[in-house]
């Protein structure tokens, strides 16, 4: 049996049922309403990032952000991505709400001192006495033909870091409300954007709502496995639910939208219902998000409602080659995903 | 200047005074009869001089009981003293309004006391205490007195610079009139985020102020081998920003130059690159064996010492009797000793809590 | 049943039954000697990092070195952990074996873009055609009173990179033995050192004797639970074995060495037997390495074997405090393991 | 110099000959009789010059026909085009050995083809062929000729100056007489790792070329606005390293510049810091809509052409005739087409393969 995606997503997600002036926006339109949004409602919103203004973002998420609130609140960089990481936590800590856009999630690895030691830790480290309301977009994955460098999938490594809330839209809707969640939270946020989503459409309230941090959307009610989905894989989760249902298998899809903090209850009641789980995402398999999951579900009661062994479906072992095949061969494809749901239903195991 | 390994101790205090000391030097004590003065300290005035003493010295003792305190394992971990430094942290600090910023490092005591912390809430914080400024988590290297417009010290060498910048970009937004002043070590001037952060700030003009506390030597590299340039104010013309090397250990000095880039950056002129060429006395950390340096070059900048150097000239110049800044070091001393009764006396963290603060709510 | 710690070792490392001049060394002494002994095999073999030089490192570690093979072998750098990991790259791919310290595992937040862009994926990139033989020390982990940017285990990072071999040796010998299997190792490889292990002792052969990477090492055999520890985890979790063992608990002990690769087939045969899996280790306990490994369990046929969750011991959600009350409340004790494996095989669950 | 809006195209090339050429331009053709020439021209023998013009025609096509065929769907992913750059590219890497090295960047196969690699296994790399430089692994942004000395176009920017400093250790530790010579664009120089890289270089004295092509932008960011100082070369001083700026299109000045840096690394006297001023003329990459510049700038940078003003140099020079620069051209565009058929007949990898090559053996 299944459900609308909207219906099961503002089932769980608390969404008031009547939204007026919802219109189809794409991934990208949603994100940059989110933040205009959130800048004509509060002064202390900026923008900054490599290209964000006149050049509307490397993948046209500003766009025109910079003719609206002009070069003091959208502000491109230097090429500096410690420095400018850096900058979003000085501001943070001192009243100001910056939404800092790295270029490429890859690119992260250049600022990770300053937002793992530093944006994650003060709140900690100083007693409670300062706090960094800081906000960084990080563009992630691959398809794009860009190759080992700028195609990385490395929201894993920020599940494991105390201090930092990570998040992982896969629709339009799930922008704007997260985005603006994170702008109103007073931690440290990273919000991973999915490249080959930013064109993708659906339906996009024109209030400035919000989708709660924390949890997960059931996007889909099935008996028989849960899948969960993370960013552009619970896109293909539900495609693949589609196609499982002709075989008569009801699958139950969850899209975890917020990997710190995990929403287990979500996951654990889906599991004690279908004895069965399959676990895909985007990053390398090893070490990604999907082992912290399985780990949860593995050492909870909910291992006693377990059928059989957990499956997880990753990115291969190896940095994302640039031949489109391989590319394409590297990370869940729908097809991967239809056959790993069908083996575990049928055969037990993937 | 450069970097003597056998510093001419009184080389700035003993030049002839540039003029006589004109009138704002006079007030208390001995300073009735017009002396020869450097205008950098004639500059200042004696209730200024007086708190600028008291904090070299409360910092002096801060340090020196805290040693004692780790020597006798009542605290644990490391520390990074200061001793030798306390007139870069005062001078620097002195043009400072309390609800100016400051961002500090690893080495950071000196810049806590002089922007103004209670040395009380900083050793309760050493001794990892419920009441210290960080309720015993952040100890010796993270302590910060955001109150007080102190930020943080920073575990990470130039972890702080990055920050600054977006200090200086909220205090612009802000539209307010503060400035911020970072400190970091020569060793931090080879790290990537030096050089981000000085031009960062130089292309937006923000009102920061960069401050170097050029000790001479990373931990035990000499910043001769580590970087090719003599001086780390060298390094400025790389960002078009005004640089200037001082004696670090000559407070009058520090001031003098510290009060010119702050008034700079608060009056809309944009950032600076101050250099205190300075020296810490004790080792890099707790379990430094001075393998890298002579005991002749650390005899030699003990003789340099910022605040025998200050008392002498204060009194040559009879802008304090002996008296007076012997009251002002015992005052210094009252002030540490009870602080330190405060810590011991302090109740413990709670180790339930102790994912406590990790998300502010 | 337990056997010798040494014998259970070298059973699945593979050493050589006789080795000729064994004597007690520590932990640095012997990554000293491991150095030593591999820049006087090889020309191309050097060491770099912050303070190795005449200071002899921040914890000791390169001691008299700089005065044994000088300062063009091994060589102070300034504080630029981007630069040198960079460098470290460079000299690899042009016929260099260079041995690179980063003074605490921490500062590694600053050189993750050449690690993990530029190392790691090099070999791959670039087709086969270059590869990346370097070598990086990282001193880690809590329990020096260091504080949150001090303190941390950031080792499960890496385990998600594919390129990369990341190593956790928790004796004296596996210290030296690991460190030059990682120099022979054309790929770049990570050892994760524990400070607190430095002044540690045991038995280290003179001869330069390698331990193989990406085989975990069975302390201790048993029959009623797998304790799996990583770093000086083994070893508290050895030390918890022997007081479960006055409790009639026969636990086995497997110390992991090796993060990447996982030696899975160890741990699954030690599972297998045991029926129960407790993961101990110092990171983060969410997306710790820990995770990894109950989910490889638990997606594998051993999870047909298992008589109960599987259990995980890791940091606590928090950078790690000063105070050192809280500081040793934030990661694993002995206490915690003994109680975890007894409540595991008493109760089913920890 | 400062990086003219609009560029005066010939301001090198027109500039009166400091001298007489000289014998060493004797040779072929048109070039026989002494005509004023500029030391910078006279200085490369013809065979030089041709091999040089042959390379930049080399880059022009090899680039104008990648982005065909990428507009026909033929190619994935994206690519950035340095069509504009030739001569900064050729120029700098004349004085180079095979056995030299260079490392590249995201705007790489000028540096390429410069640095001697076979246009055919570049094309297979871009149509991600198993034949490929990089067995179609590697793509536009990761292209490497290892045995040629090219050590890797780079995507991350400023990601090949640390490598840089590593090489030239491990030159100076084999005790080579190579050279290593990194290119980065402007924007590059606001990385940290490009102030790391300058000052590790500087404190060991390595055998480094630091090459800037400075084409006015970052992707959209104009250096103007990016950094505080005019040129990029003024950032030299801050390592006590040479800097020099030239114009970028103009082969003969690059090639000069280049020579005496390469000339001092070589001879053990140290790095510099070499900025050619070019311009793109191109988008920063293919999705690029160039709102941050104006069609005029584009307009005038292309009258400021690198290959035409080559060409007209040396026919007023006499050092070719039309006929002759005409056959190189073409020499050129016959081989780019057969690289190109070598490539799109070439075979695809095995994707059960995917995992090969993530761990040397
Ligand atoms: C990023 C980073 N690298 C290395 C260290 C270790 N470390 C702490 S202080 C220090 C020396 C810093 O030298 P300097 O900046 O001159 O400051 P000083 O200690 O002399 O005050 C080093 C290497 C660190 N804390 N952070
Ligand atoms: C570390 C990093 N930051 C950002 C980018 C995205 N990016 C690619 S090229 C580029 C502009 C680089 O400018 P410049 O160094 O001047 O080189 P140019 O493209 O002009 O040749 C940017 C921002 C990147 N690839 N790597
Ligand atoms: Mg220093
Ligand atoms: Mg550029």
């Amino acid at each position: 049996m299944s459900m609308p995606n909207d219906v099961a997503d503002k089932a769980t997600a608390g969404v008031a049922a009547a939204e007026a002036g919802t219109r189809e926006l794409s991934y990208a339109e949603a994100i940059r309403e989110g933040l205009a949004q959130a800048m004509e409602a509060d002064e202390r919103v900026f923008l900054f990032g490599e290209d964000v203004g006149v050049y509307g973002g490397a993948f046209g998420v500003s766009g025109d952000l910079f003719h609206r609130f002009g070069a003091a609140r959208v502000i491109d960089t230097p090429i500096s991505e410690l420095g400018i990481a850096g900058a979003a936590v000085g501001a943070a800590i001192t009243g100001m709400k910056p939404v800092l856009e790295l270029q490429f999630s890859d690119f992260v690895t250049l600022a990770m001192e300053q937002i793992v030691n530093q944006a994650a830790k003060i709140h900690f480290m100083f007693g409670g006495r300062a706090s960094v309301p800081m906000v960084v977009r990080l563009p992630g994955g691959s398809g794009t033909g860009a190759a080992a460098q700028h195609s990385q999938s490395l929201e894993a490594w920020f599940a494991h870091v105390p201090g930092l809330k990570v998040l992982q839209p896969s629709t339009p809707y799930d922008a704007k409300g997260l985005l603006l969640a994170a702008i109103d939270d007073p931690n440290p946020v990273l919000i991973f954007e999915h490249k080959l989503l930013y064109k993708t459409k659906g339906p996009v309230p024109a209030d400035a709502y919000r989708v709660p941090i924390g949890k997960a959307a059931v996007r889909r009610i099935g008996t028989d496995i849960t899948i969960v989905g993370t960013s552009i894989m619970a896109i293909r989760a539900m495609a693949a639910a589609t196609r499982l249902a002709d075989d008569g298998i009801d699958a139950e899809v969850v899209d975890l939208r917020c990997l710190r903090p995990i929403d287990f209850a979500t996951i654990a009641a889906s599991v004690k219902k279908t004895h069965r789980l399959l676990i895909v995402y985007e990053g390398v398999k090893t070490m990604g998000i999907g082992a912290e999951i399985s780990a949860m579900i593995a050492e909870s009661d909910v291992f006693d409602f377990l059928d059989g062994p957990i499956a997880r479906l990753g990115g291969a072992d190896a940095p994302l080659p640039y031949n489109p095949v391989l590319e394409k061969a590297a990370v869940p494809q729908e097809d991967d995903i239809v056959t790993a749901a069908r083996r575990l239903v049928h055969e037990g195991r993937a | 200047m450069t970097h003597a390994a056998t510093p001419s101790a009184t080389e700035s205090a003993s030049a002839p005074s540039a003029g006589h000391a004109g009138g704002s030097g006079s007030g208390s004590g001995a300073s009735a009869s017009a002396i020869a003065q450097r205008p950098a300290l004639a500059a200042l005035d004696d209730a200024t001089l007086a708190a600028a003493l008291s904090k070299m010295h409360l910092i002096r003792k801060f340090e020196e009981t805290a040693e004692a305190s780790y020597m006798r394992g009542l605290i644990h971990g490391t520390m990074h003293l200061s001793i030798g430094q306390e007139a870069s942290a005062v001078g620097s600090t002195l043009p400072l309004a309390v609800t100016d910023y400051i961002l500090s490092t690893h080495r950071g005591h000196g810049h806590c006391i002089a922007k103004g912390a209670d040395p009380a809430l900083m050793f309760a914080e050493f001794f990892g205490k419920e009441n210290g400024y960080c309720h015993g988590r952040g100890g010796s290297m993270h302590i910060a007195d955001i109150e007080g417009g102190n930020l943080g010290a920073n575990g990470i060498v130039a972890g702080g610079l990055p920050i600054a910048v977006g200090v200086g970009m909220s205090i612009r937004m802000q539209k307010q009139k503060r400035v911020c002043m970072v400190f970091f070590g020569d060793g931090a001037t080879n790290e990537g985020a030096f050089h981000e952060s000085l031009n960062m700030a130089s292309i937006w003009k923000l009102p920061i102020v960069f401050v170097c506390e050029n000790n001479k030597y990373g931990m035990s590299m000499d910043i001769a081998r580590a970087m090719a340039v003599a001086d780390v104010a060298d390094r400025a013309s790389a960002y078009a920003m005004p640089g200037s090397s001082v004696d670090g250990n000559d407070l009058a000095a520090v001031a003098a130059a510290s009060s010119e880039a702050v008034a700079r950056a608060r009056s809309g002129g944009g950032p600076s690159l101050l250099e205190c060429k300075t020296y810490r006395l004790r080792g890099h950390s707790k379990s430094d064996r001075n393998l890298y340096r002579s005991k002749e070059e650390i005899e030699a900048w003990r003789e340099n010492d910022a605040i025998r150097r200050l008392e002498a000239e204060l009194l040559a110049a009879h802008r304090f009797s002996e008296a007076q800044l012997r009251e002002i070091e015992h005052a210094a001393q009252r002030t540490i000793e009870s602080a330190l009764e405060f810590a011991k006396a302090s109740p413990d963290p709670d180790p339930r809590e102790l994912t406590r603060d990790v998300y502010a709510q």
